[in-house]
């Protein structure tokens, strides 16, 4: 068995023989040698030096000769420009060939190789490509006056190509309308990248060309035709119930991609539909596509389970009654876990929380580390969110800090003390379970955690006095949160027990914090302490530091709600899937005051 | 001195690894996997140094293998080299014309010969000739042996 | 829209890639891998999610064996699209070369190159159905006398199938096929239970038919106001293939189309019911530290009398390092699969209501591995569950059924539907039941 | 199943492997017929397993089952059996390893045995993984070895002595009298291995001063070396023994260093060493390179400095990336010694910051930060600012540490120094030690003159970017502070277009609010923003006391907050704002910090 091998080990001189070989007399050989010239360029090596050889070779009637040589082209156009243009002819004889494949070919690859001197030669075979009778070569001129675009936007408007692709949005052919509608969403970006005016804007006639596209596209044409439907502004209802009565059949189509749009769709236009049944039966026939998601391929799942999260911070109602589907398989991946636990927790509720917390219990004694953490604090979670449950909650955070498992007590503590935080007096009862585990802390949220039930309980605490002061000596060494809840813990042991051992406490633990150490927020803190304790008023400490302060609650959302909207808009792009505004990401990663104002 | 060697493929398997400082199995192997993504993207004409957490990475091509070397800090990198080298010499020596298939199937001779040129990641011999002899005359034995063994054998196990 | 689209292999090493724009840097895909390491590392090995950004450069990757397929993109791309279009290219890839690894890669570039000019374009998808890919795109193409033309299905309405297609018998077959979505914690309830169906297709008809599949579901015959003849089941999600009108569905649960020619999956559907285990499995285990472990493994045909499972195979998960293995079983055979750390319970055929015993014994290293002492709360073949495989001819759960099959064509010719029901549970769809 | 049937058709069936899966499949499932091949204790079998099982382990698959049999495999009267054995026990154990204990006997046994070849396993063995228990037990057969008549024994035994010597210090007596003794031996090996061997003695001090007496037998040893002809055993491109020449200047550096005796002992063989050493190839460079390591470290005369200097000064410029290297990062430690020789390379360095090998710019970075004096402070600065924009991301918090430890000391003026701090923190304000923003805060404190500049600044720099955590909170920080200064009307008279003026409260409060719901918004800048919002309401009485109300409300949003730290301040300012009487008094200007210089420590630089 000889197969032909590309990746040998590079000989002396191998480019002459390549050379050599390129201008052949036989046919076979130049076709190899143009073959192992792509080979090297596929893994890196430069092999620009034979352009002027390679070239010869793209007049043939051997089309995958063509399309390597086209490959070269776009490889190297960029580093020989002048040389390029003698293919010029070429492409432009190419394009008015009898075979649609080489003329959409052509066109494809001239508007692909940027070279300023080509782009003057692409008028006119574009003109022509983007009114061909046959639809595969109008489908590929579409996208060429994006790329056009890309390069040189003055001719690709002044030239008329833009205006011709918005004619193209109504022609008869579905796979073409898609093209023309992706070649103008792109533009339409470029151009408000530049921050100029779009050129694409989808009024009510271009909608009702969308929406009659939309039936007949392939897969990836429907999520261009969908995601142009979701930029459409709308202030009319009726208008708003038909697009999403037309994007709801989409909730069938196999490609997850394309139910993600259409959900982007009716979540959009749902919020001009006042009619609180058809709201409800939009919801209602949403749920299902969206639980189907979450056996998709682990990546794509991973995108709808981000997706998900944000749907359900503008809508928690959406998939009430779902919560098992989002239960741990056992070799999920990793981030997918991470995912299904933030929904499983926005879920969670009284009917259900026993459940989810026999199966959290579960995640607690995996293998997984992180895993197991984030397990622990949704435990902690179900406690403050549903007050039912709390008890239960506590039985089985006790357990876990029964098991002895550093890491696990450790998320444990973090934990109760929410659940303090969240029922005051209510399970002071544990306190001494928690402080019996005090030299096992290392982590700074659980050491902070642990000082913070110092302080907040150190009148029902015997030892208060001295396990605080223990805490002075590596003070400066302290991880930030962990100062702080020194600091403040101290403070409010001297406010409650002015007069034993406190006093010299307090007095130390200002000085370190006001003269030794560097951070200025630290230093400010314990400024204003300072400054309370030696007010005239000697109530004024209490009534501000141990101000009441209500129990916490957990928000319903993770982000603002100018953001949620922003979200919503782009689900299952990148920024949806990170839920971080785009600018935060791409170019240069800048993010001010005129972006958030937004 | 030397902390460990590893011979690593252009495809990045593991042709030999050799270590003097006590490791556990987690450490090794993410070592091993640092030092292959940093080696195999490194380009010709670079230097043959790498800084690697405390410690250097001196490596060097031959064909399709990379000989890496991890040392001290304040070891003599330029020195490192040489060391290398007279291991390759060595192996190229003793095996005639070395490749890596000869190390893939003989990997147990490679051990072997490294074993005589050094110890507790110290050279032991500068002498090419004298390492040759000793891994010969060892193998020698070797083969005595399993020449007598094997009459034995099949005296004892026929069939 | 992505910029680059690359093929990675798992030391980083880019084995072909297409660039589609050039906003993104070339070198950026030799970045891709270090940076990924990275990440595992801070998320302590685990795997990482399938999107990250760095210096102004968003990858998008799925695995496939060991390789990575990649997107790069300096735009607020589509993720779900793209990483969906990449699942796509190594599907067409593995149709093209049957096996997708680094060799075949190397050995089909040419044709790679030719496929990805053709399913994507400045960045977007374009066509990606590989048996219409076939027809233009071969790997013998420089042998055909005939150029290449795109075929007219690439911009059809109907972009699925070719026109002037014919067979002198006109069949179809239809498969209906089920599996079960389970998870049954270790005191035997039931955590988690869905029903997975599709209606896979083959066939083999001339010229444009248009077929009607009639199904006893539910909402529609609620819509039509008809009343069912004997059960009627509710699909709570479907999926169709892209041959399928949605819209006609929409309106009236009708489900009509053109067929694409050959074998396809003409829809999928879920079910979320309270399903009992048709097979139930358990183990005791006795560990021997250091020298031996001890399973007893019982299972149970849960189903009706009526029916028989076909090829059991029960997985129980052992440790990594056993030897020596022992088994006892009352039927069936059982084997040790290093491999997958588990033994294999074989049973050919398990009748309904049919209850087994199987003994296991295997040896344990005197030496513990390192890498097991450091696990904390014990070896990790602890959590891992029990899983079992099957086949049940005949039988489905969900009680789905196909009331008919029209087929017409306008050459009038006529068509025979045949139909098969099966529940099938293979090693993919999650039938698992938590040990202690 | 039964496994395959030897090394070789393992090794051949692996590499048909075509996948990862695929080969990962059949190594565990060969494994397993491993370990249950070893079960049967068949002493036929064991070779070949153990063989196949190391060759496993090399493609780092587990092999913590094959220890036992190693051991067993050593323990047999057999050479090809003990060599695989030893080889395994080299690669699967290591001085943590349970069963180590049980090698030490088999060692000893193997120490004393007839054949030299098996006498040489059991000392690599000990050598290489030797614990600290094996090495106490094993100390007087080892030290009886370096004894032996055989030179083969002799100097693997004196690098089993070194290892003996690194874990059981306390044993050092016991050697370093025959280390001294060895160093005359006529065997290149054996010396080799006793140099080795005499500097891990010399780490000890009083160890030191007693082998000081050996300094001139060294010299005599590398003149010999340095005046040899051609040599073939010991020749590698023209140069005798490199390898011991090395070791030799290396024990002489050990000697030499801080004894002015010894190092003119050693002086005059080192010139002729650096003069007459062959700089062609890399070889005769090692040598060169571990000789100016050796002056640079003794008490060396000032003439031979400068030679050693100078023949960096070559390396510098050498076309050889390696020699470079080797240059730069010698030159770090000449720096401090003789700034003005290094000075005189400055551009060749700076331009090695632009190098397209990692290796080269970090040591020219690390170079760089040393050479910044007075006289220079402002290129080099500037040169450091423009680098960090390109910079790669692991070099960056030691460039702004640098930077701002070398403005803080040598700034011309404090409006350079604060417009150097803006830079730093504009352009990687995520890669900046919290020591280095509590110094520019306090330098702002400290800069009165500046406040408003400054403060000014900090408002457009922060406006136009949220992203840069450190400069977040520093704008944050002194805006809180000095906010009043922002909007006094004609609050400076600055003429950079940059600066905003005319700000009202509001505007001023909407942005520091603003960043409670950035996207780059975490637990600490939440932090930071309450206590500064807190301070502006008592700032901004005056102007806009509308503003005091409107903060009480952005407080009240983490009342209930899950967050500790910001629950409490919410509460806490939220009440203090309310009391009208003490609010002004007690969130009144800070005392400035006190003044004091950088410590820059092992601290991270986020806790």
């Amino acid at each position: 068995m000889s197969r032909p091998r590309f990746f040998n080990a590079p000989r002396k001189g191998e480019n002459f023989e390549l050379r050599a070989d390129l201008n052949s007399e036989y046919r076979e050989r130049r076709s190899d040698a143009i073959k192992r010239v792509i080979a090297n360029m596929t893994v890196g090596k430069d092999v620009s030096g034979l352009f002027p050889d390679v070239l010869k070779n793209m007049q043939t009637d051997d089309l995958e000769q063509k399309k390597l040589v086209y490959l070269y082209l776009i490889n190297y156009a960029k580093t020989q420009p002048e040389l390029v243009i003698l293919a010029v002819n070429t492409f432009v004889k190419d394009t008015a060939d009898p075979n649609p494949l080489v003329r959409a070919l052509a066109i494809r690859t001239m508007s692909m190789l940027r070279a300023e001197k080509i782009i003057d030669y692409l008028s006119d075979p574009l003109e022509r490509c983007l009114k061909d009778d046959n639809p595969y070569v109008r489908k590929t001129a579409a996208i060429c006056v994006s790329k056009l675009y890309d390069i040189k936007p003055e001719l690709a408007i002044e030239g008329g190509f833009v205006d011709q692709l918005r004619d193209l949005v109504g022609d008869s052919n579905p796979m073409v309308v898609a093209n023309a509608v992706t070649a103008l969403t792109d533009i339409h970006q470029t151009a408000t990248e530049q921050g100029l005016d779009t050129f694409f804007i989808i009024d009510a006639s271009v909608l009702q060309k969308l929406l009659i596209a939309l039936n007949e596209c392939t897969e990836w044409g429907r999520i261009a035709v969908l995601s142009a439907l979701a930029r459409y502004r709308t202030n009319d209802e009726k208008e708003a119930e038909h697009i999403c009565e037309r994007a709801m059949p989409q909730f069938q189509h196999a490609n997850g991609a394309v139910v993600l749009s259409a959900v982007k769709v009716v979540l959009i236009h749902m919020d001009h539909i006042t009619k609180p049944d058809f709201v409800k039966q939009l919801i209602r026939k949403m749920a299902p596509p969206l639980v189907t998601l979450v056996s998709a391929a682990p990546e794509v799942q991973w995108v709808a389970l981000r997706n998900i999260n944000l749907i359900l911070q503008k809508r928690p109602e959406v998939l009430s009654s779902e919560l098992r589907i989002f239960f741990c398989k056992y070799n999920d991946p990793s981030y997918v876990k991470l995912e299904k636990l933030e929904i499983m927790i926005k879920l969670a509720n009284e009917r259900n929380v026993d459940m989810l917390l026999s199966e959290l219990k579960e995640y607690a004694s995996e293998v997984d580390l992180d895993f197991v953490r984030k397990s622990i604090r949704a435990i902690g979670q179900c406690a403050i969110k549903i007050d039912a449950a709390a008890e239960r909650c506590v039985h089985v955070l006790l357990d876990l800090i029964a098991t002895k498992v550093t890491y696990v007590v450790q998320e444990a503590v973090v934990v109760i003390k929410n659940v303090f935080r969240r029922y005051p007096s209510q399970y002071e009862g544990i306190i001494p379970t928690l402080c019996a585990n005090l030299e096992e802390l290392d982590e700074p949220e659980a050491k902070a955690s642990l000082v913070w039930v110092l302080g907040e309980y150190c009148e029902k605490i015997d030892n208060a006095e001295d396990l605080l002061a223990s805490f002075l000596d590596s003070f400066l060494d302290e991880p930030y949160q962990v100062q702080f809840q020194i600091l403040v813990a101290i403070v409010k042991l001297f406010l409650k027990k002015p007069d034993g051992p406190a006093q010299g406490v307090v007095q130390r633990v200002l000085e370190l914090a006001t003269k030794e150490a560097d951070n200025l927020d630290l230093r400010d803190r314990a400024f204003i302490y300072w400054r309370l304790l030696s007010s005239e008023d000697s109530e004024a400490g209490k009534s501000i530091v141990l101000a009441p302060r209500p129990p916490i609650s957990i928000p319903l959302t993770s982000v603002s709600p100018a953001l949620l909207d922003e979200l919503i808009g782009e689900l299952s792009s990148l920024s949806s899937a990170y839920h971080k505004p785009a600018n935060t990401f791409i170019g240069k990663g800048r993010y001010g005051a005129a972006d958030s104002q937004r | 001195g030397i902390n460990w060697i590893l011979l690593i493929s252009r495809q990045g398997k593991v042709r030999l690894a050799k270590w003097f400082t006590t490791l556990n199995p987690k450490a090794k192997a993410k070592i091993v996997k640092d030092v292959t993504q940093l080696v195999l993207a490194r380009r010709t004409r670079m230097s043959n140094f790498l800084e690697f957490r405390d410690s250097k990475l001196v490596y060097r091509r031959y064909a399709s293998l990379f000989f890496v070397a991890g040392i001290h800090q304040d070891d003599n990198e330029l020195a490192t080299l040489e060391i290398i080298h007279r291991y390759v010499e060595v192996l190229d020596r003793y095996f005639g014309n070395v490749c890596e298939l000869d190390l893939i199937f003989n990997f147990q001779k490679a051990y072997s010969i490294l074993d005589e040129l050094i110890i507790s990641g110290e050279m032991q011999e500068s002498s090419k000739k004298s390492v040759l002899r000793v891994v010969s005359q060892s193998d020698a034995i070797e083969d005595q042996e399993n020449s007598e063994d094997g009459l034995a054998r099949i005296g004892s196990r026929s069939g | 829209m992505a910029s680059i689209v690359a093929i990675v292999d798992i030391k980083g090493k880019s084995l072909i890639q297409r660039t589609f724009r050039d906003d993104v840097p070339v070198a950026a895909v030799e970045r891709f891998l270090p940076q990924l390491l990275d990440m595992e590392e801070e998320a302590g090995g685990s795997a990482v999610a399938p999107c990250f950004t760095s210096e102004g450069v968003n990858y998008m990757f799925i695995r496939h064996n060991n390789l990575y397929l990649v997107a790069l993109s300096r735009r607020n791309s589509n993720a779900a699209e793209l990483l969906l279009f990449l699942h796509k290219l190594a599907s067409v890839l593995e149709e093209y070369f049957k096996e997708l690894e680094e060799e075949s890669i190397r050995d089909n570039f040419v044709i790679i190159y030719e496929l990805l000019d053709e399913m994507m374009d400045f960045g977007y998808p374009q066509t990606t159905e590989s048996k219409i890919l076939q027809e233009y795109i071969t790997q013998e193409s420089h042998k055909l006398e005939v150029q290449a033309r795109p075929p007219m299905a690439v911009t059809n309405a109907v972009s699925w199938r070719s026109e002037g297609i014919r067979y002198r018998k006109n069949e179809v077959f239809l498969d209906v096929v089920e599996s079960v979505n389970l998870l049954v914690n270790a005191n035997g309830n039931v955590v988690r239970s869905e029903i997975l169906g599709a209606i896979k297709m083959k066939c083999y008809l001339s010229g444009m038919p248009e077929l009607r599949l009639g199904l006893n579901d539910k909402v529609m015959f609620e819509n039509t106001g008809r009343a069912a003849r004997g059960k009627a089941i509710e699909m709570e999600d479907v999926k169709f293939h892209q041959c399928v009108r949605l819209s006609r569905f929409e309106n009236d649960r009708t489900i009509s189309f053109i067929p694409p020619d050959g074998e396809f999956e003409l829809m999928s559907y879920r079910l979320s019911t309270q399903v009992k285990p048709l097979i139930w499995a358990e183990a005791v285990v006795e560990r021997h530290e250091g020298s031996r472990i001890e399973f007893m493994v019982k299972v149970k045909a849960q189903f009706k009398r009526r029916s028989t499972a076909n090829n059991v195979e029960v997985h129980v998960p052992v440790p990594d390092d056993a030897d020596s293995p022992k088994f006892r079983a009352a039927v069936g055979s059982v084997h040790y699969a290093p491999e997958s750390s588990a033994m294999v319970w074989k049973i050919k055929q398990l009748g309904g209501g049919k209850e087994y015993l199987m003994r296991a014994h295997f040896g344990l290293p005197s030496v513990r591995s390192t890498d097991d002492a450091i696990g904390g709360m014990g070896g990790a073949e602890r959590r891992k569950p029990i899983s079992i495989r099957f086949e049940i001819p005949y039988f489905t759960v969900s009680g789905i059924a196909v009331r008919y099959l029209k087929i017409t064509e306008k050459s009038g010719y006529a068509a025979l539907p045949w139909v098969r029901y099966i529940t099938q549970q293979s090693g993919t769809s999650g039938y698992d039941l938590r040990t202690i | 199943s039964l496994g395959l049937s030897n090394l070789r058709a393992l090794i051949k069936a692996i590499r048909a492997c075509k996948t990862y899966a695929e080969e990962r499949a059949l190594i565990q499932k060969e494994s397993a017929a491993i370990r249950t091949s070893f079960k049967d204790e068949d002493p036929l079998l064991r070779h070949n397993n153990i063989a196949k099982l190391l060759y496993i382990h090399m493609l780092g698959y587990p092999a913590h089952f094959g220890q036992i049999e190693c051991l067993k495999l050593v323990a047999t009267p057999r050479f090809t059996d003990k060599r695989l054995g030893y080889l395994g026990v080299m690669l699967l154990l290591d001085e943590n390893t349970e069963v180590l204990t049980l090698v030490t006997n088999g060692l000893k046994n193997d120490m004393n045995h007839s054949n030299m070849y098996v006498v040489g396993l059991a000392l690599a063995t000990f050598g290489n993984i030797a614990s600290e228990e094996m090495a106490r037990d094993l100390s007087e057969e080892v030290e009886r070895l370096m004894g032996s008549s055989n030179t083969y024994i002799r100097r693997k035994a004196a690098i089993c002595a070194m290892r003996i010597v690194r874990k059981v210090p306390d044993l050092l007596e016991n050697f370093s009298g025959k280390a001294k003794a060895l160093l005359n031996d006529k065997n290149h090996g054996v010396l080799l291995c006793a140099v080795t061997l005499a500097i891990e003695v010399c780490k000890d001090e009083e160890a030191r001063d007693s082998f000081r007496d050996v300094v001139p037998l060294l010299v005599r040893h590398l003149k010999s070396l340095v005046t040899t002809g051609y040599s073939p055993e010991h020749d590698v491109s023209g140069i005798t023994d490199p390898f011991l020449q090395v070791k030799i200047l290396r024990l002489l550096r050990v000697l030499g260093k801080g004894d002015v005796e010894a190092s003119d002992t050693m002086n005059d063989v080192l010139a002729q060493v650096a003069t007459s050493t062959e700089a062609s190839k890399n070889v005769g460079n090692a040598i060169l390179y571990e000789t100016v390591l050796t002056i640079l470290d003794i008490e060396a005369e000032n003439g031979l400095r400068v030679m050693a200097i100078n023949i960096l000064g070559k390396f510098l410029s050498n076309r050889d990336n390696n020699i470079r290297y080797v240059a730069l990062n010698t030159l770090n430690k000449v720096v401090t010694m003789d700034t003005n020789a290094v000075q005189r390379h400055r551009n060749i360095i700076l331009d090695c910051l632009r190098d397209g090998d990692i290796s080269i710019r970090r040591r020219a970075l690390e170079l760089s930060y040393a050479l910044i004096n007075e006289a220079n402070v402002r290129v080099l600065t500037r040169e450091l600012l423009s680098f960090l924009e390109v910079a790669d991301n692991e070099f960056k918090l030691g460039l702004t540490t640098q930077i701002s430890l070398a403005a803080e000391k040598l700034a011309p003026n404090k409006r350079w120094h604060i417009d150097t701090m803006l830079r730093v923190l504009k352009v990687a304000g995520n890669y900046v030690r919290e020591e280095v923003l509590s110094a520019f805060l306090r330098l702002t404190c400290h800069t009165p003159e500046l406040q408003t500049y400054t403060a000014q600044r900090l408002y457009s720099l922060l406006h136009a970017d949220f992203s840069q955590e450190s400069l977040t909170l520093a704008a944050v920080w002194a805006i809180g502070e000095f906010g009043e200064l922002l909007t006094q009307p004609g609050g400076g008279s600055m003429e950079d277009e940059e600066l905003v003026r005319d700000l009202t409260p509001r505007q001023v409060v909407d942005l520091i609010s603003s960043l409670l719901d950035s996207p780059y918004a975490n637990s600490n800048i939440r932090q930071w923003v309450l206590t500064s919002l807190s301070k502006l309401a008592v700032r901004f009485s005056s102007q806009d006391r509308s503003q005091a109300e409107r903060i009480q409300q952005i407080l009240g949003r983490y009342e209930t907050s899950v967050d500790l730290e910001l629950q409490q301040r919410s509460v806490e300012y939220d009440a203090l704002l309310s009391r009208r009487d003490i609010r002004e008094g007690v969130l009144e200007a800070m005392p400035p910090p006190e003044i004091k210089t950088t410590m820059v420590g092992t601290v991270s630089e986020k806790r």
